[in-house]
């Protein structure tokens, strides 16, 4: 799973496989993290103000 | 009693009714857990698996619910990506028969394993040739995309919605959407293809096994586009039932009739290809190995060629043109029929594709295994459908999950708090 | 990089079926050697445990014309299509629990990494793999008859036969400790072969023509033409191995005189057997 | 701040069952939250990685001391008690007989461990169950020929300067594995100085890759 | 300072990401994967893996069966961890069979005896073993004292070796003539060997040089006569190019294996056997020398065999071709070195005297006796030198008394028949009559009877658990024992077995129980055992090989071709003597088969012999049969039925196999032990329950082949 497996080997099969993978991965952390800080920025931002939708 | 939690402008049932109604799927579940217990704390020996047929009930369950919760891909990415807008009107309800799915075959797996608490192994000492490992990261990322789908419309809950964090968070989930759509579309692919993979790359069962494109099998791409022509088959059918249950419209005839069609055309395409994948495998494949085609259905009743049949001529052909064709999908009575036989025909395919292929004997002197399974194993598959079934209610009863509910059942009424 | 080739074993086994009589020596001895543990019921046969299984063939004709052929099966130690080491099981393992061996061509299986999943045991066409569906468990004191060279195992991980990896390795210390770079045939052998008493089954490196097994066995290391995937055929009219036309090329072959035996040993259609039956691998071996 | 304030004004008109704080007017919350968030982490931190390993290993004391130094000084190099058999197999720790080759009845010293040693096992025939710092789990199948014969390794790149040591520090059990502590790694993090800090799996493979070029099969290592 | 939710909050979070940062997760992550690879999780909790330590090997002899092969015992310091077959042993060369490499399963057996035990009511009690030595000697006295030593009685599994040896030792200077053996190849070998040649005569075939084996039954790879030697023998037939015929009901392995599988009906191998003789008359194919040497009823057994034995009739009568017969009778004449094998099965079960001399009657004609390949006539082994028994009055009274019977089934059916105890105490070594007799009701019911019976055991098998009092004894990894080889084997071969372990339990060698009573009786009989113990006993009575016996681990007795041709007495046969039938009225025959998987002697096979079983021949509870399809109809195969026979039912699965001659049920001997050992015991039927004692006229050997049976649906 990591470069510090056991299992682990920098060949193309590794390469395709983890780098589709952690590719994925960073998307989704990436996204997650972004739209829970700009929701934070948000909620700093409209204080008192409450509306749904 | 709970009707604070209610959304704004919908009716549900009493609180003691629908206590009533959880208490009774609570046992079931219930029943499920105490075999889970026993399963966890005595091992693999209370099912009825043996070394004949180390993959039995659960994992066709497994593939099965994985295959039907491909509703939830597919709806995403057609309306996140591919913009067909009207599908907004059931993608919440297609996100959470997805989780319910998706988080049941984590859990069949979780008490598949014969070592539990090593199971994470899979995922630090991955090999990556290996099919298994593909299905583990694909499905447990893609799960994560699901919740990921799932929360704004937990948020959108009327208590948490107050919560202006919340409020915002929702808001801007549902902004980036689209890129979770698409990574999950990714993934739901590959996990999806790498199930059917499974048993396409085991060479040394020739049931299964097939040819295919660089490293992966035909039965890898068959898979993805089976889940996704019959995903939606089953989203249709759950909001069918929960409609029924409810005594409600909650999607309108023109959200539905767009997804049967575009799961007619799915479905006919994929059992085209399907049939030609059966027809190349019993005039090449199968031969090349020394059997006959007759060899893995004639033996007994339980893998007749009536299986073949139904799985693709009678929940396959037919579900497909009935659904292609204008007035038999827009005949509720037809489209249900056909929904059902569709469900009917993935399952039947991924049960075929697990089971059967450990029933044939490979060696020539080697016999069928026929396998029933313990009540621990029909308990604990059992088990998600109850899950689901109280996940569905709560989230019915609590989520706004129908956006079209307060116009197709409340028109021009005023809005009623909940009693 | 030659001289590493040189050192690689390819480890093998002929079983001659006309001489086995099926009094179960093997599976006995492999089962005291390997720490293999019993249960009160083992005659449920696809849930009981042991590594060498002697299947017992007829030829399917009615009385009196039947005939009777035991076959041990051990782990067929499959090279894989074209023999690059993915033998079926090993490349489906998702937790690398089990690998092939480069250097000796066995087949491992590591209990302590394997966590359950069984899909080796689906993939395997042979039924050569075991779940521990329970808890092994030895009337009292009997644990005191266990082998310290082999792991005892735990419930929910599959077993397999090893090739009794461990006596290999207690070879190699001790040619180690004499300093010799190499084990001799009679070195290594596995529990199963010497134990059977009607010495049917030959034991040795497939890659070292000295060894009487790759006497017998003759096998040819060119592609089968008909099959690219298949190598390692023997060229001894005599020697088969299980179904070889699925290209998982075992390394356990079998001999036998009679012809129905023969073909038991992989699947044909009907009239293909008359057609296969005489071809063997006649490649010739190059030398370069 | 917003949001909490919504949520009270709501509770007001609304007898939703939700668990509100009963003071929510505390325009300073955040900055004490903050202080209970630094304080926890640091706390939970610190125990996490000092008092934890101390409750996760038990300290087992040896029978008694044993002074690798004395010995080797008096009897000769490690091989004269820890040797191979001649079928190549390493004999590990000297088995009570090997011990009687120059000890006997009569106390070869003053000090108490001598004196135990005498009266516990000498006179009684019974074996001392040392604790043994380096035993690797069952399913390891370690080769000391291959290693200091055929490799030419010396015993100090994985056992360290035991033979030097004058005391026998005491044994660290992990109380949910049985392993010995130094098979993980003294430091908790795993972080290794020497190459016999520590003897996990990777760190075999490591010098395996490092000096064969290969990190090994499975069966090479594994039984 | 009000803590509020946030602080709440705020601890928790901190805590949560505090324990996150440090190592606690990850390790404790991976201790709890390692957790599940120690052996701490499993319920049988071993405190530690398997010990290591030095490997050392040592040599011994398997005394669980006649066999007599060598074996290599490997111990991990004091720990035997595995037997194997020992190489270059003049007997198995490295070869094993499966029992013998389960050996160490015997030593932890759940059903063994820890401590002597005494019978109180129906329940055992452990006692001392002085008490218990005493407590035989007091009983033993109390019959000497009345008068009738003869009433002491004795059974054990074999005539030879030094513990047998010392039990007739023991009866001798007590007084009694009744030893009994259960019945065995060793004593067929004899029995008929003293019929044809003459007393003190005995019989070995040359397996391994004869290039036609014709044999009769003979399970050759089923575990007859020496069964490791028999299987080499056989894997070297392949070699030499030499043929196995096989006469047999059904598709024994050895049948499976041979190059001829001739399937005669049961209980006809007589008739077919004097058929050939018939062909080898009619056709001058016998060796005229040989028949030279046939100097009594020659001319009355030829005349016998032509008329009443014509390969026409009896072609009939077994099932077997008139040409076939004429034609094998042929083959078997003409070959270099052929030799005819007798004693089905196993060799050890119930035999016919008239179907044995009938077989032996082949070698006779064609001449092959005393040659290379064939049969070899040699006088009964005698390494044993034992002293003189000293006979007071009481002892040569009793002793010149008749026996209570000339084989162990009448000596019980006597106890049986009888209102008064003809036999007062019973000693039981080695030997599981309760098991293993035909007809288990009345061997149960005649152990009720003797007052008291004293069983040397290892387990407390179905026959201990009918003694009053239990002496535990020493398995053969635990003791001193010398080990003659089988009948059967073409040389002979005194093996000795030698502890590879300290005794596990409070056990004592069987000789040592022997000399113990011996000398605590009154001084008339203890004057007979004056060794300190059976070790000094088994020095002195293998005086004249014992420096071999303790150097090399054996002794070779007799290896070469005895010389000479003996003389041949057919008057037996040519009597004609009636063939016996099987018991009962019903269609079909019930026969025992004998399988190399399952013991159905003294011992019981282990948990790993168990294991290996084929599901047709046990399936969970229940013994399989095996029918030809021809047999029942409407029968199919894995149905439960009810099999019944004139001696009671059982329900049973079947198993359809064309390898059986139809109307032949095969059901395997070795289930349905009913001891305490979940591994082994209740599983399947005792074959010896559903069949019946039937005496042969005159001799009186148990010669029941099978049993008239009936078979339906239950």
């Amino acid at each position: 799973m990591f470069p510090f497996c056991f299992e682990w080997a920098w060949d193309m099969a590794h390469a395709i496989f983890f780098g589709g993978l952690w590719y994925a991965v960073g998307i989704l952390g990436a996204g997650m993290t972004y739209v829970v800080i700009k929701s934070a920025y948000d909620t700093m931002n409209d204080s008192g103000d409450s509306h749904h939708h | 009693m709970d009707s604070a939690l209610i959304p704004e402008g919908v009716k549900r049932t009493s609180f003691p009714k629908f206590f009533l109604g959880m208490a009774v799927v609570g046992a079931v579940v219930l029943w499920g857990l105490i075999a889970v217990v026993l399963i966890w704390w005595k091992g693999l020996n209370q099912t009825n698996m043996n070394d004949y047929y180390g993959f039995a009930l659960w994992i066709w369950a497994d593939l099965a619910v994985i295959a039907v919760g491909g509703g939830a891909f597919f709806t995403g990415l057609l309306k996140y990506i591919f913009k067909v807008d009207e599908l907004k009107n059931i993608i919440n309800f297609a996100v959470i028969i997805g989780v319910i799915c998706y988080s049941s075959a984590l859990f069949i797996l979780a008490i598949d394993v014969g070592q539990p608490l090593r199971s994470w192994f899979i995922f630090w000492h991955a090999n990556v040739h290996s099919m298994l490992t593909e299905v583990a990261f694909c499905l447990s990322c893609y799960f994560a995309v699901l919740v990921i789908e799932f929360i704004p419309n937990v948020l959108e809950n009327r208590q948490l919605n107050k919560v202006s964090f919340f409020h915002h968070l929702a808001h801007n989930m549902h902004g980036v959407m689209a890129v979770f759509a698409a990574t999950g579309a990714f993934l739901s692919f590959f996990h999806q293809g790498s199930l059917g993979g499974v048993a396409g790359v085991m060479y040394g069962r020739p049931f299964a096994f097939r040819e295919g494109l660089l490293i992966w099998p035909w039965t890898f791409f068959l898979f993805t586009w089976s889940a996704a022509a019959f995903g939606p088959c089953f989203t249709l059918l759950v909001t069918k039932i929960t409609e029924a249950v409810t005594g409600k419209k909650l999607v309108s005839d023109k959200t539905v009739h767009l997804l049967a069609k575009i799961s007619g055309w799915m479905i006919t395409t994929y059992i085209i290809a399907k049939i030609i994948d059966t027809i190349y495998w019993a005039t090449v494949t199968v031969p090349a190995s020394g059997f006959t085609f007759s060899h893995f259905f004639s033996n007994n009743a339980f893998y007749g060629y009536w299986i073949l049949f139904a799985e693709i001529v009678l929940c396959g052909v037919v579900p497909g043109l009935l659904l292609i064709y204008k007035p038999t999908r827009e005949n509720s009575n037809l489209r249900l029929l056909a929904i059902i036989l569709g469900v009917i025909g993935v399952c039947l395919n991924r049960w075929v594709m697990v089971l059967q292929v450990m029933a044939v004997p490979v060696m020539s002197f080697d016999t069928w295994a026929l396998y029933i399974p313990s009540w621990q194993e029909v308990a604990t598959t059992i088990l998600p459908v109850a899950y689901g079934i109280m996940f569905i209610a709560l989230a019915y009863r609590y989520l706004p999950v129908f956006p079209q509910e307060k116009e197709l059942n409340y028109p021009a009424q005023p809005v009623v708090e909940g009693e | 990089m030659k001289q590493e080739n040189k050192k690689e074993h390819k480890f093998g086994m002929v079983i001659d079926l006309d001489k086995c009589t099926g009094c179960g020596s093997c599976m006995v001895s492999c089962m005291a050697e390997n720490n293999v543990p019993f249960k009160e019921d083992e005659s449920n046969k696809k849930d009981s445990i042991t590594w060498m299984r002697v299947y017992k063939l007829t030829n399917g004709k009615d009385f009196p014309e039947t005939e009777v052929v035991y076959m041990p099966r051990p782990c067929q130690h499959c090279s894989g299509k074209g023999g690059h080491g993915h033998s079926p099981c090993v490349s489906v393992c998702p937790a690398t629990a089990t690998d092939y061996g480069k250097d000796t061509g066995i087949v491992s299986q590591i209990y302590t990494r394997c966590f359950g999943c069984r899909y080796c045991m689906g993939a395997c066409p042979y039924h050569a793999r075991y779940f521990n569906w329970w808890d092994p468990k030895w009337p009292e004191g009997m644990e005191n008859y266990l082998s310290p060279n082999v792991s005892p195992r735990m419930r929910g991980v599959v077993e397999k036969c090893s090739f009794c990896y461990h006596r290999y390795q207690l070879a190699r210390e001790k040619a180690y400790l004499e300093e010799r770079e190499e084990i001799e045939e009679m070195e290594y052998q596995t529990a199963c072969t010497t134990a059977c008493p009607a010495g049917a089954i030959v034991f040795g490196d497939l890659n070292n023509p000295e060894h009487e097994v790759t006497k017998i066995v003759k096998p040819d290391d060119h592609p089968d033409p008909r099959n690219p995937d298949v190598v390692g055929k023997s060229r001894n009219p005599k020697v088969f191995r299980l179904l070889e036309r699925l290209g998982t090329n075992t390394k356990v072959y079998y001999l036998s005189e009679r012809e129905w035996v023969r073909k038991a040993g992989d699947n044909y259609t009907e009239g293909e057997w008359e057609t296969i039956k005489n071809h063997h691998g006649k490649t010739q071996i190059s030398h370069g | 701040m917003s949001a909490i304030e919504n949520k009270s004004e709501n509770r007001s008109t609304e007898n939703a069952g939700e668990g509100v704080s009963e003071d929510t007017r505390d325009d300073k919350g955040l900055g004490l939250g903050v202080i209970f968030f630094l304080v926890a982490f640091v706390v939970c931190f610190l125990s996490g990685t000092f008092l934890f390993p101390k409750l996760l290993y038990s300290k087992k004391e040896q029978p008694f001391n044993f002074d690798h130094a004395l010995h080797t000084s008096e009897a000769g190099d490690c091989e004269a008690c820890h040797y191979y058999r001649e079928d190549g197999t390493y004999s590990g720790n000297p088995k009570l007989a090997s011990c009687l080759d120059c000890h006997s009845e009569e106390p070869l010293g003053e000090t108490e461990d001598e004196a135990i040693f005498v009266e516990e096992y000498v006179v009684k025939g019974k074996e001392i169950p040392w604790l043994v710092y380096s035993r690797q789990p069952d399913c390891v199948f370690f080769s000391h020929a291959a290693h200091t014969i055929k490799a030419k390794m010396d015993c100090v790149e994985c056992h360290g300067h035991i033979g030097e040591s004058t005391v026998s520090r005491p044994y660290e059990e992990n109380r949910l594995t049985g392993y010995s502590r130094d098979i993980w790694g003294k430091n908790i993090f795993g972080i290794k100085k020497n190459s016999w800090d520590r003897m996990k799996m990777d760190d075999c493979a490591e010098c395996h890759k490092e000096r064969t070029g290969h990190q090994g099969y499975c069966f090479q290592c594994h039984k | 300072m009000k803590v509020d939710r946030r602080s709440f909050l705020g601890l928790g979070i901190g805590a949560v990401a505090g324990i996150a940062v440090s190592p606690v997760g990850i390790k404790l992550t991976d201790d709890s994967s390692i957790l599940t690879q120690t052996t701490k999780l499993w319920p049988w909790a071993l405190d530690h893996p398997p010990l290591d330590g030095a490997i050392v090997y040592e040599n011994s002899v398997c005394s669980l069966c006649p066999g007599g092969c060598g074996i290599s015992v490997r111990k991990i310091d004091d720990r035997p961890v595995k037997i194997e077959g020992l190489a270059d042993y003049p007997i198995n060369d490295g070869g094993a069979c499966l029992h013998g490499m389960s050996g160490l399963q015997y030593l932890y057996d759940p059903a063994r005896i820890k401590k002597p035990m005494i019978k109180k009511g129906d329940s055992f009690e452990e006692i001392s073993w002085e008490d218990a030595i005493s407590l035989v000697a007091g009983k033993l006295s109390d019959v000497r004292k009345s008068g009738s030593p003869e009433k002491l009685a004795c059974i054990t599994d074999k005539e030879h070796g030094s513990v047998s040896g010392l039990l007739q030792h023991l009866l001798k200077a007590f007084g009694s003539p009744n030893f009994y053996t259960m019945p065995n190849l060793e004593s067929y070998l004899e029995t008929v060997a003293q019929q044809i040649h003459g007393n003190g005569k005995t019989l070995s075939f040359d397996l391994e040089n004869s290039d036609f084996v014709l044999s009769f039954g003979a399970g050759i790879i089923e575990g007859w006569g020496s069964p490791v030697a028999c299987f080499k023998a056989n894997a070297t037939r392949k070699q030499r190019h030499a043929k196995l015929y096989q006469v047999e009901a059904r598709l024994s392995n050895t049948a499976a294996n041979a190059n001829k599988w001739i399937p005669a009906v049961p209980g006809t191998e007589a008739d077919l056997a004097l058929a050939m003789c018939a062909v080898i008359l009619n056709e001058n194919l016998f060796n005229s020398a040989a028949t030279a040497n046939m100097y009594a009823g020659f001319s009355k057994f030829v005349s016998v065999v032509q008329t009443e034995y014509a390969p026409a009739k009896i072609a009939k009568i077994t099932g077997i071709k008139e040409d076939d017969i004429i034609q094998i009778a042929r083959e078997f004449a003409t070959a270099k070195m052929p030799v005819a094998v007798f004693g089905k099965g196993k060799g050890d079960g119930a035999q016919s005297l008239k179907e044995m001399a009938a077989v032996h009657a082949l070698n006779c004609l064609v001449g092959n006796v005393n040659k290379k390949g064939g049969v070899f006539v040699q006088d009964k082994a005698q390494y044993l030198e034992f002293p003189a028994v000293k006979m007071d009055g009481i002892a040569s009274k009793g002793a010149a008394k008749a026996r209570t019977g000339q084989y162990i089934g009448q000596m019980l059916d006597a106890v049986n028949a009888s209102a008064e105890p003809v036999v007062e105490a019973l000693i039981v070594y080695n030997a599981n009559p309760c098991y293993s007799l035909h007809d288990t009701r009345r061997v149960k019911q005649a152990m009720s009877k003797i007052p008291f019976v004293v069983s040397i055991s290892s387990f407390l098998d179905e026959t201990a658990m009918e003694a009053d009092i239990i002496l535990p004894c020493h398995t053969f990894l635990e003791r001193f024992e010398d080990v003659p080889s089988s009948g059967g084997f073409s040389k002979t071969v005194v093996g000795l077995t030698k502890p590879v372990v300290n005794p596990i339990f409070d056990t004592k060698n069987a000789g040592d129980c022997i000399i113990e009573i011996g000398k605590a009786l009154d001084q008339a009989v203890a004057a007979n055992f004056e060794w300190e113990n059976y070790e000094d006993c088994l020095q002195a009575v293998t005086s004249s090989i014992w420096d071999s016996l303790s150097e090399e681990g054996y002794a070779v007795v007799s290896d070469t071709i005895p010389s000479g041709s003996p003389g041949v007495d057919v008057s037996f046969l040519a009597q004609n003597p009636a063939t016996v039938q099987a018991q009962g009225d019903f269609n079909l025959t019930l026969i025992p088969v004998d399988n190399i998987r399952l013991l159905s002697g003294a011992i019981a096979a282990s948990a790993f012999a168990i294991k290996t079983v084929s599901d047709t021949v046990l399936t969970k509870k229940e013994t399989v049969v095996e029918i030809n399809p021809l047999t029942v109809k409407g029968l199919k195969d894995k149905d439960l039925a009810t099999l019944t026979t004139p001696m009671g039912s059982a329900n049973v699965r079947v198993h359809l196999n064309e390898g059986i001659r139809p109307g032949v049920i095969g059901m395997v001997e070795g289930l349905g032990h009913t001891f305490d050992n979940k591994y082994v015991s209740n599983k399947g039927v005792n074959v010896n329950d559903l069949i019946g004692q039937v005496l042969e006229p005159g001799t009186g050997l148990d010669a029941a082949f099978g049993i008239k049976a009936k078979i339906s649906r239950a």
